[in-house]
């Protein structure tokens, strides 16, 4: 049971190297995106993950009967991270067609190259 | 009960996630992701139950019409590709 | 049980996430995404985080897969370079990985009811706000009231994001040499999706306005809601062509939804100032404080709902135009 | 109830919020700037007001929503936030006002409105990181201010705008999800937001595993952010490329604002907390601050263009200011916190300059700028004076802090003589590279005909000699900023029991 | 009765997961596009029925089988339709279905 707690810590942090992996790595504007959009999703993982409570059930009281809640506020912080997640994902798009249509490219190398000449 | 629904569920889920891998052509991954989506909306529903909270169907309504939208998205994609590279005659992509 | 579902589920988007940085066929990465994002909201709604995973599925398969795709449209669908400085990032990649590991091993124990988390500000929110506010959803309540600046904050990156790629790609496009009936027609030619299109979007629209105002019994509130309604106008675009929803939703309508939904929001929060509270307090909104709680909540959901509406569609129409 | 000045602090960063959506909507020229600087010239004064009740009444706090704290947002102006308050709302008035000219010949007419738009919601992002003491609501506004910023600076008439903040934007992003997992590893550990709750919730953390990885974490983070060196790339192009006054707007204050979360963190939350803190934040800091003053500062001198020589010059000066704090003694700090006002005096007068050159030079290579001192000796004399402060000689507001840190150096005594030595020398070096404009612009052949008319704003020369006139001032008198530092560097090491 | 309900509700969430099944090893196993998505799109809508429907007994009369039905109805117009969409797709894009072509010429893409 330890074990499988730890999986989730685990996942977490194998998505947010891979998504950090080819946000450093990848030369490809686009895929840099997509590697961001990895890399914040993975956070937004650790956060949901710390806020489960055992036999807990959503933060929605339901009609009848107490029960145990999870934890609300991971979930709101989580909520206003991912429609920050959405709007950084679309600038970024906003300026990767716009360096498209300026250098007809979106590889960072040909970029600078275009930019040294 | 639910849960041999649930996991039947799962592994198709894995299977679809399989054929996306795989390919070869784009119309299969598309056909995976739709696969994909719709056995999500099947899952959730089914875990709604599972967990006592039916209220959360919402959810699984939610995942089916974005699904449905997202695939269409695809195909405008397709179209519109369609027309610029006969626009184009294979200048750059 | 569950757990083991849970297992699985995030298994299969460790091998999602691989497949997506190993493939160089950006579309396909795309589509990808569009699965992982399905199983991160399906392992968030695991983890009774039910609002979360309405937003996930809401912002991660539909909406930024529609975004992606409209700027791979305009961009290019393969990467053609290969990975650049292997060497240096696995260095820091490993380096990162190194840290959360060693920070993990005295995580405290997942699902543990005494953790910190749990203890200490949580039960707050959650018995408190039967009193202060009465509402069913403690998400909702933390969300609109409790923490209402934070959502005020992010109403405005959502606005910024807006305005951004406005002002990028708002004025004097590329000209493009496409004919322009051709690209303006959508998916007309289709006849079934076109038919059970137009048959869903009024349910889609109705759909969005419930779980706009449904937020505080269940899962649900603005952001969902204009993401839901967004998806329902770019539905109607796809179908019938982009110009053809400009014209029921034109630019200007548009920019003033963008700029409204802020608005309101604001001015709730002033509102609480004129009427002698704090910024963004609700309770002097009305003679009894739970009601007026109540309806500042209501009120700046609805400006939220706007203005996630207003800039989605806005982001969309920016680089549908593009592709004229 | 008194009135509006209880609700200065929500006010400081509300104002400038919500004129933003009404921005977009004036479409009559002129009208979007003439509100945006409207709104700015309320933060600024609102700031003046929030300093006077600070020095008077110490620290101002604020509920939002009428939460109490550790469960609502609290908001909380001591010295520390009202001198970066000052810094960031002045910044964007003599931009604001300065600048119009400059702004209405490099961005099109009809993009305006949503320019200053973006303009107003990086002043109110930037506001809301210095006025907020919550973590979270921190990284909220944090991404306000970078989304906006982002924006101002694609704004640029030059394409190689969108490469660099292509770039500015992954860093950023990177900076801000680092910070977001390191606040979610304390989160854990504590269950709180508020920051002077988590400092006291984190004494009775038995583990410090989490919490060190998460100072790790929240570190780098905002040094990306703040572009301390080695993670300084993004910066030089970012304000090469961006519209003149965006950079002697951002220049100013965007990577302080970074800082100063960053001192918040180190200091209030961690220091007292993590056994060894004074020695792990000197020994991992300390180096970086000197190599980052030497690089920049030899960067700079071999530089040719001169937004990319002030750039670098930027990376040197913070530093500077990571020099002072890692010293980790009340003169130190307090010497590191007044260079961030010193520092933004000299640049802004410098970029402001630079704006008024570009309006007459071809280019800004120093190739294209010889000989401009005589087309245009008043805003020349204005550079002339910032470039001085810059460098630190005395009278001007830059020898204060140098001044200060120098001495802050010598209270180790022997051990502190080789600091001093970083110092001197890369004073000299700003005096070398501050002397390669001078030299180009004031005894440089001028390329094409000479005595062409001079068409440049006059309000924008102005503005540029106030600036140089508060450099000067600001070394003579240094009351105000030195209080202001010396109170903050108090609260911030010795706030503890 | 209840024994009855509970009884025909098992029974169809059983055939709904093996339909769900057999579909998933269908658009894995089957040689081409069209085949694929053959089997994916029958029995999606085949064990949507079924699974929801066995739900919707458990659930009895309440919102919730409403919603359940609202669900099913929209899967129902839904996945036929990007099913279409998706072959008609591939089929204009030149892609000829397996039967159709002596040998395996399929590219890539």
């Amino acid at each position: 049971m330890e074990l499988l707690g730890l999986y989730h810590y685990w996942v977490f942090a194998i998505l947010l190297m891979i998504g950090f992996y080819a946000v450093i790595a990848k030369r490809n504007l686009v895929k840099k995106l997509i590697g961001l959009s990895l890399f914040q999703a993975a956070v937004f993982l650790l956060y949901i993950t710390m806020g489960k409570v055992d036999d807990g059930t959503a933060p929605i009281f339901p009609e009848a009967g107490a029960v145990i809640f999870s934890n609300p506020l991971p979930q709101v912080l989580i909520l206003t991270a991912i429609v920050v997640g959405i709007s950084t994902t679309a600038l970024g798009l906003g300026i990767v067609v716009r360096i498209k249509e300026e250098y007809g490219s979106i590889e960072e190398h040909e970029i600078q190259e275009i930019d040294k000449r | 009960m639910y849960y041999v629904v649930t996991i039947a569920t799962l592994v198709t889920m894995g299977l679809a996630l399989i054929r996306a891998l795989l390919g070869p052509s784009v119309y299969d991954r598309v056909l995976a992701v739709n696969m994909f989506g719709t056995k999500t909306v099947l899952l959730l529903s089914v875990i709604a139950f599972l967990y006592g909270r039916p209220d959360f169907l919402d959810l699984a309504l939610a995942y089916a019409l974005i699904n449905f939208i997202g695939v269409l998205a695809v195909l405008e994609f397709f179209r519109s590709r369609a027309l610029r590279r006969s626009a184009e005659h294979g200048e750059g992509q | 049980m569950i757990v083991i579902f849970g297992i699985f589920l995030l298994t299969l988007l460790v091998i999602t996430a691989i497949a997506i940085v190993r493939t160089d066929n950006l579309f396909v990465a795309v589509m990808l995404m569009g699965i992982a994002s399905l199983l991160i909201a399906a392992n968030f709604f695991l983890l009774d985080a039910a609002d979360v995973a309405l937003t996930e599925a809401a912002v991660g398969a539909g909406i930024s897969t529609v975004l992606f795709l409209g700027a791979l449209a305009l961009t290019s669908e393969r990467e053609r370079a290969k990975s650049s400085n292997r060497l240096l990032s696995f260095a820091v990649v490993a380096a990162a990985a190194l840290i959360i590991i060693y920070a993990t091993f005295d995580k405290p124990r997942f699902g543990d009811p005494e953790a910190p988390v749990q203890t200490h500000v949580a039960p707050w929110y959650l018995e408190k706000t039967p009193e202060y506010i009465d509402i069913p959803n403690v998400v909702t309540a933390v969300l609109g009231s409790f923490r209402g600046y934070d959502t005020l904050g992010e109403v405005f990156v959502v606005f910024t994001a807006g305005i951004g790629v406005l002002f990028l790609l708002g004025g004097g496009a590329a000209a493009g040499s496409l004919p322009q009936e051709k690209i303006n027609e959508g998916l007309r030619h289709h006849l079934i999706p076109r038919v059970v299109g137009r048959v869903l979007i009024p349910f889609i629209l109705l759909f969005g306005l419930y779980v706009q105002f449904h937020g505080e019994y269940g899962p649900g509130g603005g952001f969902q809601a204009g993401a839901i309604i967004a998806a329902s106008v770019i539905l109607f675009a796809l179908l019938e062509g982009e110009q053809r929803a400009l014209s029921v939703l034109p630019e200007r309508a548009l920019l003033g939804l963008i700029a409204f939904g802020p608005l309101l929001y604001g001015g709730v929060g002033i509102a609480g100032i004129v009427l002698g509270g704090n910024f963004l307090d609700y309770s002097v909104l009305s003679s009894d404080p739970v009601k007026g709680q109540q309806l500042g909540i209501l009120l700046i959901e609805a400006g939220v709902g706007i203005s996630v509406t207003g800039v989605l569609l806005a982001i969309f129409h920016a680089f549908a135009a593009r592709g004229r | 109830m008194n009135g509006l000045a209880q609700h200065l602090p929500a006010l400081q960063v509300v104002v400038p919020m919500l004129v933003a959506p009404l921005v977009i909507l004036l479409r009559p020229r002129g009208l979007a700037w003439a509100a945006c600087t409207a709104a700015s010239v309320l933060a600024f004064a609102i700031a003046i007001q929030l300093m006077l009740s600070v020095q008077n009444g110490g620290p101002v706090t604020y509920l939002m929503g009428s939460w109490p704290a550790p469960y609502g947002i609290e908001l909380r102006v001591d010295s520390l936030s009202v001198l970066l308050l000052l810094v960031v709302t002045g910044a964007s008035v003599t931009a604001l006002v300065g600048g119009r000219d400059s702004l209405d010949t490099q961005i099109e007419t009809d993009r305006q409105p949503y320019f200053y738009a973006a303009w107003l919601l990086a002043l109110a992002g930037l506001s809301g990181i210095v006025i907020t003491a919550d973590a979270f609501n921190i990284f909220v506004f944090m991404e306000i201010s970078s989304l906006a910023s982002y924006v101002l600076i694609a704004g640029g008439p030059d394409r190689r705008a969108l490469p660099s903040v292509f770039k500015y934007l992954i860093m950023g992003t990177i900076g801000a999800t680092f910070y977001l997992i390191g606040v979610g590893l304390i989160y854990m550990m504590t269950g709180t937001l508020n920051l002077a709750d988590m400092e006291f919730r984190i004494h009775e953390v038995a583990d410090q595993r989490p919490i060190l990885a998460a100072a790790g974490f929240i570190t780098v983070g905002l040094a990306l952010k703040a572009a301390i060196f080695p993670l300084h790339v993004w910066l030089p192009n970012a304000y090469t490329y961006a519209p003149h006054v965006v950079t002697a707007f951002l220049a100013a204050c965007s990577t302080k604002v970074s800082l100063y979360v960053l001192l918040r963190f180190d200091f209030f939350v961690f220091q007292g907390n993590l056994a060894g803190h004074a020695f792990q934040f000197a020994v991992y800091l300390m180096p970086l601050a000197i190599l980052g003053i030497l690089v920049g500062s030899a960067v700079a001198m071999f530089e040719q263009n001169i937004k990319r020589l002030l750039a670098f010059s930027s990376v040197a000066q913070i530093g500077y200011m990571m020099l002072g704090a890692s010293l980790v003694t009340v003169a130190g700090l307090s010497a590191g916190i007044m260079h961030i006002f010193n520092h933004a005096l000299a640049k802004g007068a410098l970029f402001l300059a630079v704006a008024s050159f570009a309006t007459v030079a071809a280019g800004l290579r120093l190739d294209d700028l010889k000989g401009i001192a005589r087309r245009m000796p008043w805003t020349f004399g204005a550079f002339v004076i910032a470039g001085l402060s810059l460098i630190g000689i005395p009278g001007t507001a830059g020898f204060v802090s140098k001044w200060y840190l120098i001495s802050a150096a010598m209270e180790f005594g022997a051990a502190g003589l080789p600091l001093v030595a970083v110092i001197l020398v890369s004073s000299l070096m700003a005096v070398v590279y501050v002397w390669r404009i001078l030299e180009a612009a004031w005894f440089g052949e001028e390329a094409g005909e000479p005595g062409a008319p001079v068409t440049v704003s006059p309000v924008l020369v102005a503005v540029t000699w106030v600036v140089a006139i508060a450099n000067l001032y600001f070394g003579l008198v240094p009351e105000l900023p030195v209080s202001l530092s010396t109170a903050a560097a108090t609260e911030l090491l010795d706030h503890l029991p | 009765m209840e024994a009855l309900i509970d009884t025909l509700s098992w029974v169809l969430l059983t055939l709904g997961g093996l339909s769900v099944l057999i579909g998933g090893i269908g658009a894995l196993r089957m040689p081409d596009l069209y085949t694929r998505m053959h089997a994916a799109s029958v029995t999606d809508s085949m064990g949507a029925i079924l699974v929801l429907a066995g739900i919707m007994l458990q659930a009895g009369w309440s919102l919730a089988t409403i919603k359940l039905i609202a669900i099913l109805l929209f899967l129902l117009l839904t996945s036929p339709t990007s099913s279409y969409a998706l072959a008609s797709a591939a089929l204009l894009a030149g892609k000829r279905p397996l039967a159709e072509i002596p040998q395996d010429q399929e590219e890539s893409k």
